[in-house]
């Protein structure tokens, strides 16, 4: 199942960062296999993220790269070096972690200064470069805080300019937004990505949390059992996912049956065209490629509302198909308004919805 | 909208506190009835309710504190004690760096084993080492320096889980990580990272196995060295009412030291509660 | 800012279930205020969400509900029965805890009947009202297993089981969901709302995460520093907030200027109908109002994509407008398609957008 | 693609492994030493490298355990065992659950007086209390269960950890509120809900306290009675060699006696290393 992608970005914008490679790393902790055979390739300057539920290998990923664990087989290339057994304190990599690890003791500035003083860096060299991140990460307020004088956000921000401070060839970011709220979460997400693309720094993530993958990353590998399910841009990766884990995970989406016809499939009384092989007779449709319709007479085979979710941007209608069982769609503007649990409906494949996927 | 004035529920909370109290007493009546039994200049059998607030003195405390012998075996105990948080530190630190940050897999193995000072009754080790040591190699039980190595195995247990507690609130495997992909050393880590996070946790260790060491009897005892705590029993047997002074004395300064260094500790944000101790 | 709403569901459909009001409660815990002046009143089988970042008061009304805590001043009332001194299990109130609450000694199907047996209810019904819930929270299969057996998101349904087995007059849960990844998360949202609505029981739920209270309250109290900003339907709150942190809140936001015109305003480069005062001269935007188009020679002001992130059904762009500053659109199907970083692009409100709220 | 062997950095694993070499030394050697004195027919002189092997018996042993003395202090301290942890669970468990789940604010003040008796000189506490009591009410140490208040104070620190540990990695606060809501009294929330779920920690506490009363030599020395350890003390300096093999016989029993409870805890799924012991 595991598929390896080797394209490459070749925008030209990046060529000083490091492109990874990790070529049939294996890793094992007692009797339990966390990582299979991984191959991996990231370009430079490109965000991949990590994606998969917990116990799938992704942080056992982040942390061989980061030097912490050694692979039991397997190599881990940067820029074509074999850097499997240098320890994470020559590889120049930057880290983030979940937990909040900025060093106590130490002010905002002093935290961020740490990795140059280290390297004994120049001191007005040292200035600078700090100064331009707090800057960057919209700090300057709090350089003289002490961790525990800041918010989870702030510390969480001060980290990533920790890890960036000493221009590393690669940023590796393990979860770092899991122990924040919702509303900071989104935010700071954003703020990582363009961070990540000013400084144009080659980064990992990892996360569990599907919508900040598919939201901040050139491409995402979703991971499963210590295996690499398929590693794609966002967009491929929801339009075309490689197994049903894949298009779950990624996204809602619904099981119906699908009955073959010329030139396209069946799905839910519509003519569609399909991707994939149907092996199992089934079509996963995304809940947006669904068009519902109050069921005003007309005559037909009628869903049922069971469940109105107001997401915002889009309504969720929750429907149970006397055919199909429960299904999901999300209307958008004048379509969501006024449905009510108890509703009769007909739900079809939209026109303009593009091709489902066949299992 | 009216807003009713709230009627608390007082019956649990009276129950609660009642219990505190009693808890209290259990505490502050003994030391109250030492305290008078050695600063009351009042015979013994009339120490009672109605003569709470007659004769309070020091003389017998000042007294004691003339006595040359008590400097002497004063200080023996503190050297003793200096050397056994050294020892303590310097074995200690380096394993609970090492289980917490590098083999956590170990954390029980070693937390069971430093338990065991107090598991095996330390008696035994005393009599057992000391009857070998006496046979084997005389020269070791010579200097009072011989308990140095008994006080850092007997206050082990405790210094270890502060320890422990420590790191573990600091988060320090993550510290530590954060600290090498920065580029920094083992030694570096330990210096700028680590000893100045947990700061709080080893003033906690260091206090306890003091006041532990100050406070010992058995092994310097059975060993007939002379320290502080068998210097206070012998001079008590002369003069129970000055000893008693000097007891309560010595007593009140540890716990004050001991307060003052956490009160210290607080106020640069290093909450000592926090460490486990 | 505080806005009481007395509306209450009148649809009849639960009117064995309580209503719970809360009235001119306040609690300090030493010098903070924690709730300043709670006004709140609850309809029978309403699902009402406490809405607001940490600190804000959420968990203290919900604890002073529950009777873990007892208000400095104020009445809560049950049906009109003032309990604000009963004690906890006297409440007869069902609740969630964040943190996992399952006794550990017990399995899952003795979680579940505990309440029952401390009531002393008769076997047969307990064994009755157990099976019927296992099957509810499709729990069949581990009811003899152990909470640490089981995984997140079962000894969250597992809890959520024990609370409703007392047949509760009230429902209190306390993030139920946050300890959860991010796909079990929004899987359970659903099922508590589904179970929520076939038991049809009152209930009050309390998170920091906007996109989980829009999704599952009947109405969302937001709240901010102790005290009440508003409480509305998620759809009354999203299109018409009552301030600038409520709008900010409970979904992404643009803020540009508006110029008064006859019969509505001029946002953007055009015009619109609006709601709200303009106090300050702004309008607020939600990403999904705005349309975004390339700037193909035509003349006008431009703005630039600085961003481009997908988010499933929709595409977000982050620009920046020279005269707006940054700006988030949300575009959907084709209209998403093939935006890059550095495109040039014309952003206006959709004509079809509907109101925008002033400020 | 090649997949290289991997090349794995020894050096670091080496320095680990050689650390805890040399600490595992420092903890078996004296064992060692002490074993070969006890258990081996061979004069202490020749106790060298090349006789490691020669004359182990264990009729010294055989020959201590036949003293009708030793099982009359033996059950004295079985006794003072089992009442001082009676004691301290009945006086700690409450303060623990009290502390925890409903008054959070009073647990550094709590954790700090629970710690005084490890903090001020015990031997203080001893002297004091006997020098008083014995012109006060010199009925009260006549028996030899008057030592049971001074082990209680004296275990209570260890005591209280272990139980407020066992609360907090049992979620005690989340429980407590779970089983109020769904209808739970009290008593019922204590013996349905907190007992069982802390049961690990309750007998890591007793035992604990138990290991050190049945080790304990100081009071019982000073105030005169005869337990186990001064027994021992007594008996190893009529017959050294006699008296080290009892001791590590005692050692041994207890190590195992605690090894076997945490096992069988453990199988239960209840892990004693959480409770922070």
């Amino acid at each position: 199942m595991t598929r390896t992608s080797t394209n490459q970005r070749t925008d030209g914008q990046h060529n000083d960062m490091a492109t990874i490679e990790m070529i049939g790393v294996r890793k094992e902790f007692g009797a339990t296999v966390a990582l299979a055979d991984l191959h991996l390739s990231i370009g430079s300057g490109e965000l991949v993220c990590l994606l998969g539920p917990s116990g799938c290998g992704k942080t056992t990923a982040l942390r061989l790269l980061a030097g912490f664990e050694t692979p039991d087989a397997g190599a881990i290339l940067v820029d074509g070096d074999d850097i499997t057994t240098v320890p994470p304190r020559r590889r120049g990599f930057g880290m983030v972690f979940q937990e909040y690890s900025l060093f106590p003791n130490l002010t905002a500035r002093q935290n961020i200064e740490f990795g140059l003083k280290v390297r004994r860096a120049g001191k007005a060299e040292t200035a600078a470069t700090v100064e331009r991140l707090l800057t960057m990460t919209r700090l300057e307020k709090h350089a003289s805080k002490f961790p525990h004088q800041m918010s989870g956000g702030q510390k969480q921000r001060v980290a990533l300019a920790r890890a960036i401070a000493t221009q590393p060839r690669l940023l590796l970011l393990d979860e770092p937004l899991s122990a924040l709220d919702a509303q900071v979460r989104e935010h700071l997400r954003e703020e990582i990505r363009r961070l990540q693309q000013q400084v144009g720094v080659t980064t990992v993530f990892v996360t569990h949390d599907q919508h900040e993958a598919m939201a901040v990353a050139d491409r995402v590998a979703v991971m499963r059992d210590g295996v690499l399910e398929q590693i794609d841009p966002p967009r491929t990766l929801y339009s075309r996912p490689a197994s049903a884990f894949v298009a779950g995970f990624v996204g809602t989406v619904n099981r119906v049956g699908a009955r073959p016809e010329p030139d396209g499939w069946r799905v839910l009384g519509a003519h569609v065209p399909a991707v994939g092989e149907a092996v199992t007779g089934t079509a996963v449709v995304r809940p947006e490629q669904l068009a519902v319709q109050r069921a005003n007479g007309t005559p037909g085979v009628f869903a049922t509302v069971t469940g109105v979710s107001f997401l915002g941007a889009l309504t969720r209608l929750t429907l149970d198909h006397p055919d199909e069982g429960p299904l999901v769609a999300d209307l958008i503007g004048p379509e969501a308004d006024g449905w009510e649990v108890g509703d009769r409906a007909i739900a079809r494949v939209r026109a303009d919805a593009g091709s489902v996927v066949l299992q | 909208m009216s807003a009713p004035a709230v009627r608390r529920s007082r019956g649990g909370a009276v129950a609660r506190w009642t219990f505190l109290g009693l808890l209290a007493l259990f505490f502050v009546v003994p030391q109250l009835a030492m305290a008078r039994f050695a600063f009351q200049n009042v015979p013994v059998v009339m120490l009672d309710s109605s003569t709470v607030l007659q004769g309070w003195s020091a003389h017998r405390l000042i007294e004691a504190l003339a006595e040359p012998e008590l400097w002497v075996s004063a200080r023996t105990s503190v050297v003793l004690a200096a050397l056994a948080i050294a020892l303590n530190l310097a074995l200690l630190m380096p394993l609970a760096v090492l289980v917490e940050v590098y083999r956590p897999r170990l954390r029980p193995l070693v937390t069971a084993v430093t338990l065991l000072p107090w598991v095996v009754p330390p008696i035994a080790l005393v009599v057992g080492v000391a009857a070998t040591f006496r046979q084997v190699a005389p020269w070791f039980l010579a200097s009072p320096l011989s308990l140095v190595p008994f006080y850092a195995l007997w206050a082990m247990p405790f210094t270890y889980r502060a320890l422990d507690a420590g790191l573990r609130a600091v988060n320090a495997r993550t510290l530590v990580e954060a600290a090498r992909s920065l580029g920094a050393s083992l030694p570096t880590v330990l210096v700028r990272v680590l000893a100045p996070a947990m700061s709080a946790a080893i003033v906690a260790s260091a206090g306890l196995t003091g006041a532990l060491v100050l406070g010992e009897f058995a092994f310097a005892s059975l060993l007939l060295k002379n320290t502080l705590p068998t210097y206070l029993v012998n001079y008590q047997r002369g003069a129970p009412q000055a000893g008693m002074a000097l007891a309560l004395t010595v007593m009140v300064f540890t716990a004050v030291g001991m307060a003052g260094v956490v009160h210290l500790l607080r106020r640069r944000g290093l909450g000592v509660s926090t460490v486990g101790v």
